[in-house]
């Protein structure tokens, strides 16, 4: 789970990390009692869940009230092209007031987790402002990472090695190590995945400034952090994902054409795979569960249909404990109730499939049944050219 | 023989009185499965159909002798089974729940390396030595004893669909693990190779892979180095898009890490038999078996 | 260093960790607005660092006025003897005026660091009240002992093995839970090396309180708890132990008459024993460190001679990196400005010891200066019988 | 032949440029140590006579190739140095200092067990093997290069006492290890035994106890069950009276554990060569020696 940028700062503040002042409006008319509270000039930021919104448009310095006016209402309803958006964008509902800073230098700083060392690494660069792949790419040697054990923590030593690293004055190194022991302590109570801080600023009078935050939550961590739960704004979201979601459902939408069920998240990709290779488009990604009920089969279709690009279907389920037969009526079930009219291509195998593959057939739907993968693809390749 | 899981195995199940943990507990015995112990707090003293239930890992293992695990508790609760077990001195942990929070593997993660104790998952289907002992939640009829085959996942019903078609082509399996689909886990692809290659009844592997992290690129370098039998290797996840996580907690594409195309270059590299028609994999281990036998 | 259990009470207060109301008094006349507030019965108290206090008379229930007068009138000023004081008592000058409880059930639970796991180990027992040592003696299957690694810290499992292993009550169980929640990280925050408290009592309302408290702080922690050092109180030492150590010297009282000065403790501890082969008593463990000084030795010469019952000095030094022709000088210049009479034996090894033994010799000093250890026995032996 | 350190140990300093730090610098180095690098923070780009001062480990390491580090730094600073030195990947780390919490050297012992680093103290006068390598405080000259003798000490002057018997009997030294007078260190007698026992140039071992905790009487199973080259004991406060730390904070009888009495028992029972006698020390060592050599 992503936080907006308001939403990370205000937990930032919370905890004492330094941020601009500012605040959060989704209105124009909120801005004007902001601009005598602040003072000019402003920085207006659109809260989108996107990198490159500078770039894109949605990051303004305004200087006088008028100015700030105009780019209030310009960037609140707009929709945001960046690129990490897609073409169509993404509506911008809520700006972010600040005060403008006076920068005299521009820091990177992140904490990401490393799977392969199972360690949290913090990764600092003298370039900020850049993204750190651009850095990466051109001067990897003003990158600096320092790994943290999670069973001893933040020690001294890291704080020594990122600050002697980034070239620090000493003052500067007080400064970054009283951030990061705050920092530190903030990814890990908040069970964070990525936390990065582009630019962390040092201002005119020698302080670092959180000027950018991008703080992504682990979602399986939820449970224990009801506050972040509550923080999730549906407009975020693909509605058709929202719905999944709400449903319980494991859903991704992509853009093709052939909708697909399936159990289990490793075959759901392989079979993403399969009409990729049979020279189709998957429209989405869905796991109805490793132990999937007719219940969710049916459940699933009913997301399926309501996808306007869906012009074909293809259930591939591997009957396990929960047996073929039983998945069967579901299936049977589903289309009935939701009076289906597209092509269907179930392929069925594993505990009962005879059983299962019988219900199919005398259903009296028009399903295409397939017994191996190869004959799926087959019928695959048939339905490519639907649009 | 078989590798970590068989007949010598004594199974205590944590959750043993949830709704998921009697069905497997009854599951797994039935397919032969020599379940020793239950663990629920605050039901010790009770049973599941003969089963004794305990308290505490500690008191179950000492009572029984159990010298494995299997957890089925809910996600808030995963990180501490797993620690109680692996304080408790239990040899194998097998960890089925999904959902567990990284940050808690990623301390277990080092506290397994400080133990003798060996962890399977968390988000895992289990493991299942055909024949001798089932752990885990993966239907046992599909299953073919005997060997020659060891399968080892990342992934649940993908697994049961390569096994499925090893069965068809008259392949059999040692073992079958699934090491689980999230970032941290316990054991690794290479931990599981090395335990096949010194295995006399496993003759091949099927290692099935998918995006996210490099799990993959180490099992290859390691396999380079140190696999005499042959390997087939299969990667999930080819058309998914980046940044998104593909139902696993570990399956995603980020900075253009993890891509199945890089695990793909890997294993060819370590002259793996990449096979990448989920449909042909067992045709494919069938001909790379015959190849071998000769 | 070990707290009174007014101050660990007082501390665990701050923590949240629950005790009986009370105050701390040093005059009988604080007694009775406290009764005021406190009401009856209560409990007294005398606050010395000695176990086994109840046994000594030290500790009374009073359940009148007169009565609480009377023991507070009593208890203060008297020489409290108990089996860990020594035959001298100790004087008590503080008591812990507390309402008395209604006591279901006393429980013991206490906290250590286990050398050998390097791990911290929570001890609970159903015998509360009664000294551990008695329970494991007595019945060792009513301990029950958990292991904590201090990497992972206090898990849900360990609290389990506790409460079960205890047969509490699933309300009980909560009860433990929430203290040990705060008693772990109180052990670990306060650098703890031991915490008992004994008996932890279930009240008549099904609460836990800790009734009695004692923590031992590791001393060399203190330097990141200047609120903990503190609180030592100069009456609790021995005055020349709290001399030695306020000049640096690590020195602890015996009860010989053959005082030692020694470098390094480990030889400091052979060297003791040597007196003791020879047939004589040591008054003194002391170490003047391992690179001895000159400075060093003078100034432990002057504490050996403040103590009335040293009959005898025995120094016993190796020459290190510091050679011995400048210890040499050092016991020189010690005996001489000290107007030394009593005898003493020199036993000088290492670097540079010839020109050491020479500078001895001819100081004008009556020493007896050795060159071995054996030696020095024997020179010993005939002092055995000094009074 | 010597264990842990010798010609081939390339030695960095840890607070090389304080008082204690640059002292003994020089005197390892003089004694013909070979100090490749020291780190104070804030202090990169300087140097001690020649030696580079660093401002961090791993980027002295780097630049030096370090192996060993010796740590003179402050008690409160202790902890992150040899934190420091273990992610350095330093295989040899030596903490003099002497006043670090216990709590402190709890975590580092697990963190120890995760990682390739040998820790040796703290409050530890150090190791050395005569002739060749001197990391620590104790004086070079009292010590005879070229064996039989190996030593292992939880003291310091104590050691040197020993140490220098051990000459004057015309027994020298292989290598001689001060483990560290505090209740939790790094490596133990059995490591060093182990090593010992190993080693061709050792033909014996000195073990000088001391009363607190019961490593001694671990040493004594661990002899008994796999040395075969004779050990002669020492055990120091034989009369400490219980409950009192005696100058080493290791050093207590607690709750009447710990006791040099019971140590002397189980070193007996492991027919080690008991020395209650501080002073015949040396004659002991050259009769076993003479006998062993027979």
């Amino acid at each position: 789970m992503h936080l907006h940028e308001y939403q990370a700062k205000a937990l930032f503040r919370e905890v004492g990390i330094p941020v601009p002042d500012g605040q959060v409006i989704d209105e124009p008319r909120q801005l004007l009692p902001l601009i005598d509270e602040l003072g000019l000039p402003l920085v207006i930021k659109a809260q989108v869940l996107a990198g490159g919104r500078g770039k894109g448009g949605g990051v303004r310095l305004v200087r006088t009230a008028s100015e700030a006016q105009a780019a209030a209402t310009e960037i609140l309803g707009m929709e945001l092209v960046t690129a990490q958006t897609g073409d169509q964008g993404k509506t911008v509902r809520k700006v972010m007031v600040e005060q403008g800073i006076d920068i005299t230098r521009e820091l990177y700083l992140s904490l990401l987790i490393d799977r392969d060392r199972a360690e949290i690494v913090i990764i600092g660069s003298q370039d900020g402002g850049m993204a750190i792949e651009e850095v990466a790419a051109r001067s990897p040697e003003r990158i600096i990472r320092v790994q943290v054990n999670p069973l001893i923590g933040l020690q001294g030593y890291h704080l020594r090695q990122l600050a002697f690293g980034l070239e620090l004055s000493p003052q500067l190194s007080r400064e970054l190590a009283s951030l990061l022991q705050k920092l530190y302590p903030f990814f890990m109570t908040y069970d964070c995945s990525q936390l990065e801080i582009n630019p962390l600023v040092v201002t005119s009078t020698g302080q670092l400034l959180a000027v950018d935050a991008k703080v992504e939550i682990d979602s399986n961590s939820l449970y224990r952090h009801p506050e972040l739960a509550a923080l999730a704004e549906p407009d975020d979201q693909d509605p058709l994902e929202a719905e999944a979601r709400a449903i319980g459902l494991n859903y991704i939408r992509l853009d093709g054409t052939i909708g697909t069920i399936v159990n289990g998240a490793g075959l759901a990709m392989a079979t993403m795979d399969l009409i990729k290779q049979a020279g189709a488009e998957p429209a989405n990604f869905l796991d109805v569960g490793g132990g999937a009920s007719a219940e969710m089969i049916e459940k699933g279709f009913r997301l399926l249909l309501s996808d306007q690009r869906v012009r074909a279907i293809f259930i591939n389920i591997f009957g396990g404990i929960l047996r073929c037969d039983a998945l069967a009526r579901g299936v049977v079930q589903a289309a009935r109730s939701t009076g289906l009219t597209l092509p269907v291509i179930v392929r069925m195998e594993g505990t009962n499939v005879d059983e299962g593959r019988r219900i199919l057939a005398e259903s009296g739907l028009t399903l295409t049944i397939v017994s191996t993968l190869t004959d799926a693809v087959r019928e695959l390749t048939n339905l490519k050219d639907l649009q | 023989m078989a590798i970590f899981a068989d007949h010598h195995t004594r199974l205590l199940v944590q959750g043993i009185t949830g709704r998921e943990g009697s069905f497997h507990t009854r599951q797994c015995r039935d397919y032969g499965s020599n379940v020793v112990a239950g663990v629920t707090p605050g039901k010790g003293g009770q049973d599941l159909d003969g089963i004794p239930i305990f308290n505490t890992v500690a008191t179950a293992r000492t009572a029984t002798g159990a010298n494995a695990s299997m957890i089925l508790v809910p996600p808030s609760f995963a990180a501490d089974a797993i620690m109680e077990a692996i304080d408790a001195g239990i040899e194998l942990i097998i960890c089925i729940t999904e959902g567990v929070p990284v940050l808690d593997m990623l301390r277990i993660k080092h506290y397994l390396a400080l133990k003798p104790s060996r962890l399977i998952g968390p988000n895992c289907p289990g493991i299942i030595s055909p024949g001798a002992c089932k752990i885990g939640i993966m239907p046992g009829a599909i299953h073919t004893p005997g060997g020659p085959m060891g399968v080892v996942s990342r992934s649940g019903t993908l697994t049961y669909e390569v096994v499925h078609q090893l069965s068809l082509v008259g392949l059999g399996q040692s073992s079958c693990i699934g090491i689980g689909g999230d970032p941290i886990i316990g054991i690794t692809f290479i931990d599981c190779l090395q335990a096949f290659e010194a295995d006399p009844e496993t003759r091949g592997v099927v290692l099935v892979g998918e995006i996210g992290g490099n799990a993959e690129e180490e099992a290859a370098l390691w396999i380079k180095a140190h696999m005499s039998k042959p390997v087939i290797g299969f990667i999930a996840g080819l058309t998914a898009p980046p940044g998104r996580r593909m139902g696993h907690a570990g399956a995603i594409v980020s900075h253009g890490m993890g891509t199945a195309a890089a695990k793909l270059i890997a294993l060819r590299e370590a002259e793996v038999e990449v096979c990448e028609h989920l449909g042909e994999l067992g045709e494919v281990c069938a001909r790379v078996m015959a190849q071998t036998a000769m």
